[in-house]
């Protein structure tokens, strides 16, 4: 399962490093990285707590800036980017958040039709709507439409942050952690979901996890960091994929009873 | 003293002008509310965004709006009346008499109302306006569609506490002919040392601004869902 | 010119024309009431109530109003003076009887050392208050300085060393309880069921301070302000002062 | 007209009565903020604590609390000065004077910040008082160890905000002889005509008002740290 | 490795059911759940997103209250305790919270200490300062003790609340998710800790995740949820578990290269 690699990378880390604070307190979440993620790839990024993955992702999107280095996205570099440009640039790029970062005071509905309204397709009817309810459906929040954030379960905000990220059909998808609070079922549906993403629309992701099995699951390649510093990048081996068990199952299977 | 006969002489002999002087405030505090929504929170807003930090950090303008916030809020308000008077007139013809006596008034509203809007906004968490810049957001759609979104509550609780104050301020447009009730406590009540009446009348105030405040308080409860 | 005079005035024939007359309390706003009954001619009057006493000779002065009806002739110089304005008296109304009343003493020789004075703080009362003060024999004012505008600096000798206090004149009657001494005008000093005539330690009823109607130079004769004089000057009017047990000056 | 000898005129005649009126003023502010911070801070938090759905859901102790706020707030300032004057007498000996007249200002001031209060702590993230209550926080705890430490950047503009509101109170208390530059601005500037003087003085009040202002935001942005 | 299982259990939940809101819209999150936690044990929760784990920790210290039934920690009936009665349990039961609820204007330190202080133990000084000391260098925090919590990544977050439940020592620990946001390396730390502490202090611990492997690591039972109902209950099998390898050998096994 090889993605298409055109010419210029989806994202481009050259020479990155991001510094916070100064003197001895001073932490530095990234380190010179150098890197670039092929279009059409699904990118894992992995690390300790702390390795800086959060960072690289925010870099992503410029909702942060490097201390040094650029960040290119197709091509572009970031901070060249003006404020529109940028606006329109991130249009096509779909963030899920570690924290999910929902609008407290918008139902589960309002919240994935957000991006859509932002970009002033009408969701209220037409091809978008269905899109909105299609998603909602998906992470399995059919009847929970009209529930606000505070509602709702970890797991299930974190679902409503995905279909929120998705639901504009992204080039450029990424995902902090997006199935850390779900369990192994609904992981591999939201897995199947981003395979299924990258196949039809041929969006780039970039996937913060911690679970192995998820990069196993559906990464073409993944970059490990250690304290700020890109580790190693590692391909992943398709063939020994594996999936489609029943919840109950799996449990048994993994806990030997 | 009795009370009933009291309350019977009060609304016999003053009803009608009382009524006159509820109408008067009413209109006043009504007038600054909808001046307060309209030109208050935009210009709280502003001073949000545009301060050191903001979404669109611009020192001259922040300057200048929180500026004219402090010096409005500051300014003796009696004085601020005569102050503004020749504008008043500029504006209305008049200085004096009601609609005129709002005018002061209205520019107080909105210094109030925007430094509750600030500091309502202040209060949001970071990742508000965070989503709302990786989704692309102009800073109008950042305004309407998050901050204000997830400010709602506290915005429409801010409010009703900025009406209290207006209808407070109200009290001191007697000096322009302003009317209303604050100024027929004061001039029946306190000039005329009808202390009965005065202390009726302020008990009017105070029920009507408790029927304001407990709805406030409503409309704000129901309107947070975080 | 008529700079803008009053807002609906300058009507054609036949037609009412209005007249805006401040006033502040009462019985000024009695007056102004009885005088708007008694009216004749194509005019009527409106009062426009005012809280504050600088406001009405402001708006006087702007145009804004046709006449008004809150002070005495002293406090009209005073802004005349200060404004380079042109008000000017067209009839004195009714006396103020003023005084010094005192809840805890029955003459000013009882007045102990460093007793507390309580003075209205606009010139012209706050001089009248002194001036009486000195009447007394309590105090000394400077000859050079004028009767009616000498200040708490022109004191020249104060043996009982008393406290002068100048406050505004609505909250005169607040300081009466705690107060050694404190000036009242006679409707205040009825407020609180005082007359000056069994309870003032010493009266003062000036004609000069009569409460006057005033307008401007530019309107004092024209026919609506000669109305108005008339009206002022009413039997209606009088009965409301002789209700008010408030001395006419006319 | 020329300004600086205008100036000159105004300090060198009045100088030291200006002084002295800003010592008043000042005098009346901070005992407002001392009050507001000893009495308002607790009475906004009951308030918040005993509220429907609050930590220590209390029907009476709130609506009486809230009763007060709401009473002292809409109270129109003047004639609550002179409502209180018997009880200032009572405790004071005098109702006149700056520091007699700094009895009603106080009770003004302890409502504003009971209201600022609560509207601080009513925007903090529930997460908060949840983490409080499992680790057995007691109420007292809950209060000092988790609302007003998240909510202390709050809480210092809000300060600020209300001891704005405090000096245009303040302005008020000329009428009871309580001094103060805001009543210096009316005596002289205003009911003696002399309206360069109360530009001047008001400027003052205003320039003061700004360093306070500014201070309280710098105060406020240090201490957040979320 | 079996936990000593006194009479009375840790936690017992007793025909319990909780519902949210009414009519159409009414949601129940626990339907009718029945089961006991004995003493000492490592009690494993797992469930699919929304089948009620969450709600089912919120109960065992008294944070909800239920629809119906009853909730017994140690043998005390939560419903009956008086306001001081609950504060005192309380303090014998450390949270680890899915949202974290740190307390923003506090450091690292301020933050571990907090449960010590909120006990009026004296934690400036003696034993409890070595044991804050010792708590934010065990989850890796050593060198960010002055730091605030908007300085620290999801992880740090995350282990910052981890060492505030186990400063006091308590005797029942509940966690929901604790290492969500954490990855594998740091993640079996945290595991071995939890077990360390039941070996050493006899802690009864509730272990909310959606990590099979952490359940099979140190569980001794799990139940299983699923839309509020109580499912099944696990047994582990002790002796399938096996652990110590370093991070990156275990990305290169489980992704095969
Ligand atoms: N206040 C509420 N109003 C309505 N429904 C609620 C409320 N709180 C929780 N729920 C619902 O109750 C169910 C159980 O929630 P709970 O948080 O216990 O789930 P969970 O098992 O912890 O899920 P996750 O793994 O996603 O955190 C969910 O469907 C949730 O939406
Ligand atoms: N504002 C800040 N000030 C100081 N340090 C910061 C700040 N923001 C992030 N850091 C530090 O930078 C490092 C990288 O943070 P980042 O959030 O990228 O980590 P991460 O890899 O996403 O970790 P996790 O898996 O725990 O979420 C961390 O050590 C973090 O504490
Ligand atoms: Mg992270
Ligand atoms: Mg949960």
């Amino acid at each position: 399962m090889t993605a298409p690699t055109p010419a210029t990378p989806a994202v481009e880390f050259r020479n990155v490093t991001r510094s916070f604070g100064d003197g001895p307190a001073a932490v530095t979440a990234l380190a010179d990285v150098d890197f670039a993620i092929p279009r059409g790839m699904i990118f894992g990024v992995l690390g300790e707590s702390g390795a800086g993955k959060s960072t690289l992702l925010r870099l992503m999107n410029g909702l942060d800036h490097p201390t040094s280095g650029r960040v290119l996205v197709e091509g572009t570099d970031l901070a060249g980017l003006g404020k529109s440009q940028m606006n329109r640039m991130r249009h096509r790029i779909g963030v899920v958040f570690q924290a999910y970062n929902l609008v407290g005071n918008l139902t589960v509905r309002q919240n994935v039709e957000l991006p859509l309204r932002l970009q002033r397709r009408k969701a209220r009817s037409g091809p978008d709507s269905v899109r909105v309810r299609e998603m909602v459906d998906f992470v399995g929040l059919g009847h929970r439409v009209d529930h606000y954030p505070a509602q709702l379960s970890g797991g299930e905000k974190q679902r409503v942050a995905i279909a929120r990220a998705l639901v504009t059909e992204p080039s450029l998808l990424l995902c902090d952690e997006p199935t850390s609070a779900l369990d192994t079922h609904t992981t591999s549906e939201i897995l199947d979901l981003l395979s299924a993403t990258r196949e039809r629309f041929g969006t780039t992701i970039a996937l913060v996890t911690h679970e192995l099995e998820a990069v196993k699951a559906i990464c073409d390649r993944a970059a490990v960091f250690e304290s700020g510093r890109l580790h190693d990048i590692v391909e992943v081996d398709a063939a020994r994929r594996d999936r489609g068990q029943s919840y109950l199952a799996h449990v048994r299977e993994v806990l030997g009873e | 003293m009795n009370l009933l006969s009291e309350f019977e002489r009060i609304f016999g002999e003053y009803g009608g002008e009382i009524a006159v002087a509820m109408g008067e405030t009413g209109y006043m505090v009504l007038v600054s509310i909808v001046v307060a929504i309209v030109f208050g929170t935009p210009l709280g807003t502003l001073i949000y965004l545009t301060r050191e930090g903001g979404l669109m950090e611009q020192r001259t303008t922040w300057t200048i709006a929180n500026l004219y916030v402090t010096i409005v809020r500051s300014f003796p308000f009696l004085l601020f009346v005569v102050f503004m008077i020749p504008f008043t007139r500029a504006v209305f013809g008049t200085s004096f008499g009601t609609v005129a006596a709002t005018f002061p008034l209205g520019f107080v509203a909105v210094a109030i109302y925007a430094r509750f809007t600030e500091q309502i906004l202040l209060e949001l968490p970071s990742g508000l306006t965070e989503a709302a810049a990786s989704m692309g957001a102009t800073i109008p759609q950042t305004v309407f569609r998050f901050l204000l979104v997830d400010g709602r509550s506290g915005l429409v609780y801010a409010l009703t506490s900025a009406t209290i104050s207006f209808v407070s301020y109200s009290t001191v447009l007697g000096v322009v002919g302003g009317g209303g009730v604050g100024d027929f406590a004061m001039r029946y009540g306190y000039h005329q040392y009808d202390f009965m009446l005065m202390y009726v009348v302020i008990a009017l105030i105070i029920v009507c601004v408790i029927i304001l405040q407990s709805l406030g308080h409503r409309i704000s409860r129901a309107l947070d869902k975080r | 010119g008529c700079a803008g005079g009053s807002g609906e005035s300058g009507g054609s024939e036949g037609e009412t024309q209005t007249l805006k007359v401040a006033a502040t309390t009462t019985p000024m706003t009695d007056v102004v009431q009885a005088a708007a009954e008694a009216i004749e001619g194509p005019y009527e009057i409106e009062m426009v109530e005012v809280a504050d006493y600088v406001q009405p000779n402001t708006m006087l002065e702007n145009g804004e109003l046709d006449a008004n009806f809150v002070q005495h002739p002293p406090f009209m110089e005073e802004f005349n003076e200060a404004n380079n304005a042109s008000l000017t008296v067209i009839e004195p109304v009714y006396l103020t009887v003023v005084g010094m009343y005192s809840s805890k003493w029955k003459s000013f020789d009882e007045v102990p050392e460093g007793g507390k004075i309580v003075i209205p703080q606009d010139k012209s009362n706050a001089a009248r208050s002194l001036q009486m003060v000195a009447d007394a024999g309590l105090i000394e004012l400077d000859p050079k300085a004028d009767k009616w505008t000498v200040t708490v600096d022109d004191i020249t000798s104060n043996p009982k060393n008393l406290q002068f206090t100048e406050i505004d004149i609505m909250q005169l009657v607040a300081a009466y309880p705690e107060a050694d001494a404190v000036f009242l005008h006679g409707t205040f000093a009825r407020q609180l069921g005082l007359t000056p005539a069994d309870d003032a330690l010493i009266t003062e009823q000036d004609e000069q301070f009569a409460v006057s109607l005033v307008s401007r130079e530019d309107n004092a004769d024209s026919p609506e302000v000669e109305a108005l004089a008339k009206a002022f000057h009413s039997d209606e009017v009088r009965a409301v002062l002789e209700e008010k047990d408030v001395p006419a000056a006319f």
